[in-house]
């Protein structure tokens, strides 16, 4: 698997990222400075978690229109795989790469814990590690994490398929107390109509290492690894 | 401005009669009013330690594994692999009063660059609190824009923030307490220095743009507050973390070629007191030249530049052949890079303005004449004897009234708010152990980090609370397991001019130097805060110290989340001491009485004996026995671990409610498979150790046989912060 | 010109620090205080002198960048610049 | 009546956000931008009539919570209650 993290200026868990990639892999992916303009090459294109230009003015909205997105909508275009986590997701959604928003968190505080989440569907690159039902745990930390669409894109999105994590109870509930911070619907990850793109707000890179305190986000990571060996 | 410079102007600047005397007499003329400000951050209690400079001589700073005691912008240890931990704690108390995110914020930025500017990542961020009564709005709003603050800057800039402590009294009302704390990580070898050389070489601004922020923080940093604090406002700093993050990206990556000569955060005083010092250190002179300076501002003046505490900026003295790297690299990272002056043989600091020369002061004599204050002090009478104090409620009251009460409680409303999990390196998170654990990337070694102080017992005794700090700091490190190395502290009393306030504060330091001595556990860094009085009513004397361990294998760590199926034994002799505690405070409506006696020798042997055991794999948790006593430890571990436990009578000779609720010192409760085994092992050891209990099911039974489910102590524990900050 | 980009919430998205505003306006013992709604609004310097071509280049701006029309609608108001002082 | 409350940072004050806007749009390829400042916007409705009252309510919501006057000012203006629709 050839991976590559794009780095913003602001982006602070590239290096989280790196080290779970690299377990999974066997090597180190390629970091991508946000000028670079030429993915080709890579099978996985990953936007980690941070504070891209501060989060001023929108979480994500200035990340979404630096030159590297081009390249990023090209690589999707033709089908690559792209991971979007926490600051990630939202630039995803803010370059339309994925629908709806994240907004403020209901409580109007920064959130972090950790969460459960339920795997939606198991038959993806990025779950099939999982099985389809699975619970598992995995850090959260952000501040505008509160998923949004209106009823007819979510709808759809469910129509289609294309949730991939809700935020549940240790059990599997789909519930409001499991859901910290308002998420529409309980949505934590969606997949773009090819299940190439997956945007996500917690961190499952942060769990891969017994030391840690578990290794429930590492499959996904795994999976990639096998769903994209050259 | 212009003002004419004399006396009373420098009265308003904070400098005494007999110091502007001083001035003077360096000076040879009246001083411009540049030069005024230049002498009058420079003397600032902040900036020169006046009144606190001869006490804290008497710390202990050496040990092997010290690399740099204090003196520069942090302390340097050794922590092996050929690595170095750099840390340092500092205070932001009047600013986070006058405007508490920002006021926190910037503390936080501030005391990472301290760590930064030395060629470290920071990779841990921690945070002492000291709010008032928290029944009051105004000390709520307090608590709310502290830790948002404290979130907002270090969750953006990236750097976990993994532990800290908060206490409450009616003392901080008007006077909170926000000290915070910045670990990073070198390699041994590459320390980057702030004392300048070479003459002819240029000095570098990088970072963020001039304002006119903060213009006399650090004499503010060192005023009293009176009801004119709240004209004191427009100085309020405004931070910008993001900036931040790309300082330090930048300055890392700097620091990775051989550009850097020497280099200085601008923290308080700014451009000033970062070129005073670099000069002066160096032994070199210094020309800076304020048009080259980039401003945010129009119409700037000369004293508005040199005393602008705006924030995320460096001084940077460079090898003129690396220039253009340099500058290239803050290009890249989309930061001001301008060389604003260069180093003379001179000795002195000249600094010029549109043509105009406006400041021209003598390094050395600024320094070595800098005032130095060997003030009156006077011993904190002992308090009387506590004697027999009865249960007035049983113990199962007691313990609820305790669990919920805002200096026990869970604080997880607030590090729920702190990302403690970025870098993916945080072994044990906050509420998980007694120190924070963060491995180091790349290695099986970790830190073990922890800030401790009980000002409460510093108030009845500052000798004793000083040396309690000091060994608490200690233990909370020794009870995962890791060897203490070194401490931080951030001195942080009233007004130094009243002899009590300045007995407090050498007491204290007397009591920390032997417990530093007794414990191998010297003072590498540290901050004075002093004036931190409102109308004249001081704060309780606060000694924060900062605590780093290290471990060399993080794996081989314990938290305090209590198993299932272990015994409980109390390593630690318990006399049961309920003078100062929280118990007598809580449940019985008194403070009085001396605070628990430190027996550094006792301290030593037990926590020396704990940490031999959780690195031979005997022991499945623990935690140290502190405020509330027994019973908060054995409660706080089991709600860790969401495991009951069953309690054995107190032994006879000691109440039951001062059994469990005394809080003797240098005691740790530990969760053990074979019981008889570390009884016996204690004993050989000549360690006091006592088995109360064993661990199972989801319920509390205390020795009364009454029950109380983990449930019910849990919505007690943690639902009291939330409630008392409306969710 | 001046140009002034006010951002509010389209109606029927959630605005929980209105709604957090208005509860905490309440608590104040503020009476009579119905729907609340918070946004943002962006002050902008702008050398063009034309208040129409102004007025299209805030427009444009708050398209591509200032407002997120997913969830947010935009107003531009255009003003001279004032001569400070 | 309708209150809307502007809060914006004293001159002086450091605006990062107003900051990061303008590079933004620098980066964009929007020319001739000078200063951008960032500040907020809130809406109230307000059940007093009298324009006067409301502005005098409404000046007291923004000393009391809606800014933070050590590094905020803030203006408030009224308009009739629109009829939704
Ligand atoms: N301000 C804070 N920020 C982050 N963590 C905190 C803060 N205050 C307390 N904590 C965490 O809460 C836990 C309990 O703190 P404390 O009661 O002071 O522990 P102890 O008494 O064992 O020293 C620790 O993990 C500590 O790091
Ligand atoms: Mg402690």
């Amino acid at each position: 698997m050839k991976a590559g993290i794009v780095v913003f200026p602001g982006i602070n868990r590239e290096r989280d990222m790196a080290i779970a990639l690299e377990a999974a892999a066997g090597h180190k992916p390629r970091m991508v400075w946000h000028h670079e303009t030429d993915l080709a090459g890579l099978d996985l294109v990953v936007i980690p978690g941070g504070f891209s230009y501060g989060d001023y003015l929108r979480c994500g909205a200035m990340a979404a229109q630096s030159p590297v997105m081009g390249a990023i909508r090209a690589h999707a275009a033709r089908g690559g795989h792209i991971l979007g986590v926490c600051n990630g997701f939202q630039i995803l959604t803010e370059a339309g790469l994925l629908p709806g928003a994240l907004l403020r968190n209901a409580s109007l505080r920064f959130l972090s814990m950790d969460c459960w989440l339920r795997v939606e569907r198991a038959d993806t690159d990025f779950a099939r590690h999982y099985q389809p039902g699975a619970v598992f745990r995995s850090p959260m930390a952000h501040g505008d994490g509160n998923y949004f669409a209106d009823d007819a894109t979510l709808d759809r999105l469910e129509g289609e398929g294309l949730v991939a994590f809700r935020y549940v109870t240790q059990e599997g509930a789909v519930t409001p107390e499991a859901n910290r911070n308002g998420s529409a619907r309980n949505i934590a990850g969606l997949y773009s109509p090819n299940l190439r793109v997956l945007g996500l707000m917690p961190h499952p890179e942060d769990l891969v290492d017994p030391l840690m305190g578990g290794t429930d986000g590492k499959p996904l990571f795994d999976g990639l690894a096998a769903a994209l060996a050259a | 401005m212009a003002r004419d410079v004399n006396e009373s102007l420098a009265r308003v600047f904070g400098l005494s009669a007999e110091e502007y005397a001083r001035v003077l007499d360096i000076m040879g003329r009246t001083p411009s009013l540049t030069e005024l400000g230049v002498f009058s951050v420079m003397w600032s209690e902040h900036c020169s330690y006046k009144s606190s400079r001869v006490w804290l001589k008497l710390l202990p700073t050496t040990a092997p594994w010290v690399i740099l005691g204090p003196g520069e912008n942090a302390g340097v240890v050794d922590i092996g692999d050929g690595l170095a931990a750099i840390f340092k704690m500092e205070s932001h108390n009047h600013p986070s009063f006058i405007e508490p995110y920002q006021g926190a914020a910037t503390g936080v930025g501030g005391i990472l660059r301290d760590v930064f500017t030395m060629g470290a990542r920071p990779v841990a961020n921690l945070n002492a609190l000291r709010f008032g009564d928290p029944a009051l709005p105004r000390t709520r709003r307090t608590i709310d824009g502290v830790v948002r603050g404290i979130g907002g800057y270090g969750n953006c800039v990236g750097v976990p923030t993994v532990g800290g402590e908060i206490n409450f009294h009616p003392s901080y009302n008007g006077n909170p307490l926000v000290n915070a704390m910045t670990v990073g990580i070198a390699p041994a070898d590459r320390i980057f220095l702030s004392a300048a050389a070479g003459v002819g070489n240029p000095v570098v601004y990088v970072g963020s743009k001039t304002g006119r922020d903060g213009i006399h923080g650090a004499t503010m940093a060192s005023a009293e507050f009176g009801q004119d604090s709240e004209e004191k406002r427009p100085t309020v700093q405004v931070g910008d973390p993001f900036v931040e993050k790309l300082l330090i990206e930048a300055c890392l990556e700097l620091m990775a070629t051989d550009a850097i000569v020497a280099i200085q955060d601008m923290g308080a005083a700014g451009l000033t007191s970062s070129s005073v010092e670099m000069a002066g250190k160096g032994d070199v002179g210094i020309v800076l030249d304020l048009d080259a300076v980039p401003q945010r501002e129009t119409g700037m003046s000369a004293y508005e530049m040199m005393l602008s505490e705006s924030q995320e900026r460096m001084l940077i003295v460079l090898r003129p052949d690396r220039q253009e790297v340099a500058r290239a690299i803050f290009a890249k990272w989309e930061l001001d890079f301008a060389v604003i002056g260069h180093l003379t043989d001179t000795g002195r600091i000249v600094v010029t303005h549109r043509g105009v020369v406006e400041a021209d002061i003598p390094l050395a004599p600024l320094a070595e004449q800098a005032p130095l204050y060997h003030r009156p002090t006077v011993d904190t009478p002992q308090p009387a004897p506590l004697g027999e104090v009865a249960d007035p409620v049983g113990l199962e009251a007691a313990l609820l009234r305790l669990l919920g009460c805002p200096d026990l409680c869970s604080r997880a409303w607030v590090w729920d708010q702190y990302d403690s999990t970025v870098g993916g390196q945080t072994v044990r998170r906050p509420g998980a152990a007694d120190a924070a654990i963060v491995r180091i990337e790349g290695s099986r070694r970790a830190l073990a980090l922890t800030t401790d102080c009980t000002p409460r017992y510093c108030q009845a005794d500052p000798e004793a609370g000083g040396a309690q700090a000091v060994a608490e700091a200690w233990r909370n490190i020794t009870a995962t397991g890791a060897t203490p190395l070194a401490i931080t502290d951030n001195m942080n009393f009233g007004n130094p001019e009243k002899p009590e306030i300045m007995g407090q504060f050498a007491a204290a330091i007397r009591g920390m130097a032997a417990a530093c001595v007794a414990l191998d556990f010297p003072v590498v860094s540290g901050n004075v805060s002093l004036y931190n009085e409102t109308e004249g009513r001081p704060i309780l004397p606060t000694p924060a110290i900062g605590g780093l361990g290290v471990l060399a294998d993080a794996a081989a760590s314990v938290g305090l989340a209590l198993p299932r199926d272990c015994c409980l034994i109390v390593i630690g002799a318990t006399v049961g001491h309920l003078g100062q505690s929280l118990w007598l405070r809580e449940v019985a409506g008194r403070e009085d009485g001396p605070p628990p006696p430190v027996d550094l020798a006792a301290e030593r042997r037990n926590g020396d004996f704990v940490r031999r055991e959780i690195l031979a794999g005997r022991v499945r948790a623990c935690h140290d026995a502190s405020d509330g006593g027994l019973l908060l430890a054995v409660v706080e571990m089991a709600l860790a671990g969401d495991v009951g436990a069953g309690l054995l009578p107190a032994p006879g000779g000691v109440a039951s409610h001062a059994f469990w609720f005394g809080e003797d010192q240098g005691r740790y409760v530990l969760a053990v498979q074979d019981a008889l085994a570390m009884l016996q092992a204690a004993a050989a050891a000549g360690v006091p150790a006592l088995l109360l209990g064993v661990s199972g099911g989801k319920d509390l039974t205390l020795p009364t046989g009454d029950t109380i489910s983990l449930a019910r102590l849990r919505a007690v524990h943690e639902q009291a912060l939330p409630s008392l900050m409306g969710g | 010109m001046k140009a002034i980009v006010t951002v509010m919430l389209k109606t029927g998205v959630l605005d929980p620090q209105g709604k957090a505003i208005g509860q905490a306006l309440h608590n104040l013992g503020f009476a009579g205080v119905g729907e609340v709604r918070a946004g943002k609004l962006i002050e902008l310097e702008l050398a063009e002198t034309d208040p129409e071509a102004a007025r299209a280049q805030a427009e444009e701006m708050a398209r591509r960048l200032l407002a997120n029309l997913v969830i947010e609608s935009f107003r531009v108001e255009i003003a001279p610049l004032e001569i400070p002082g």
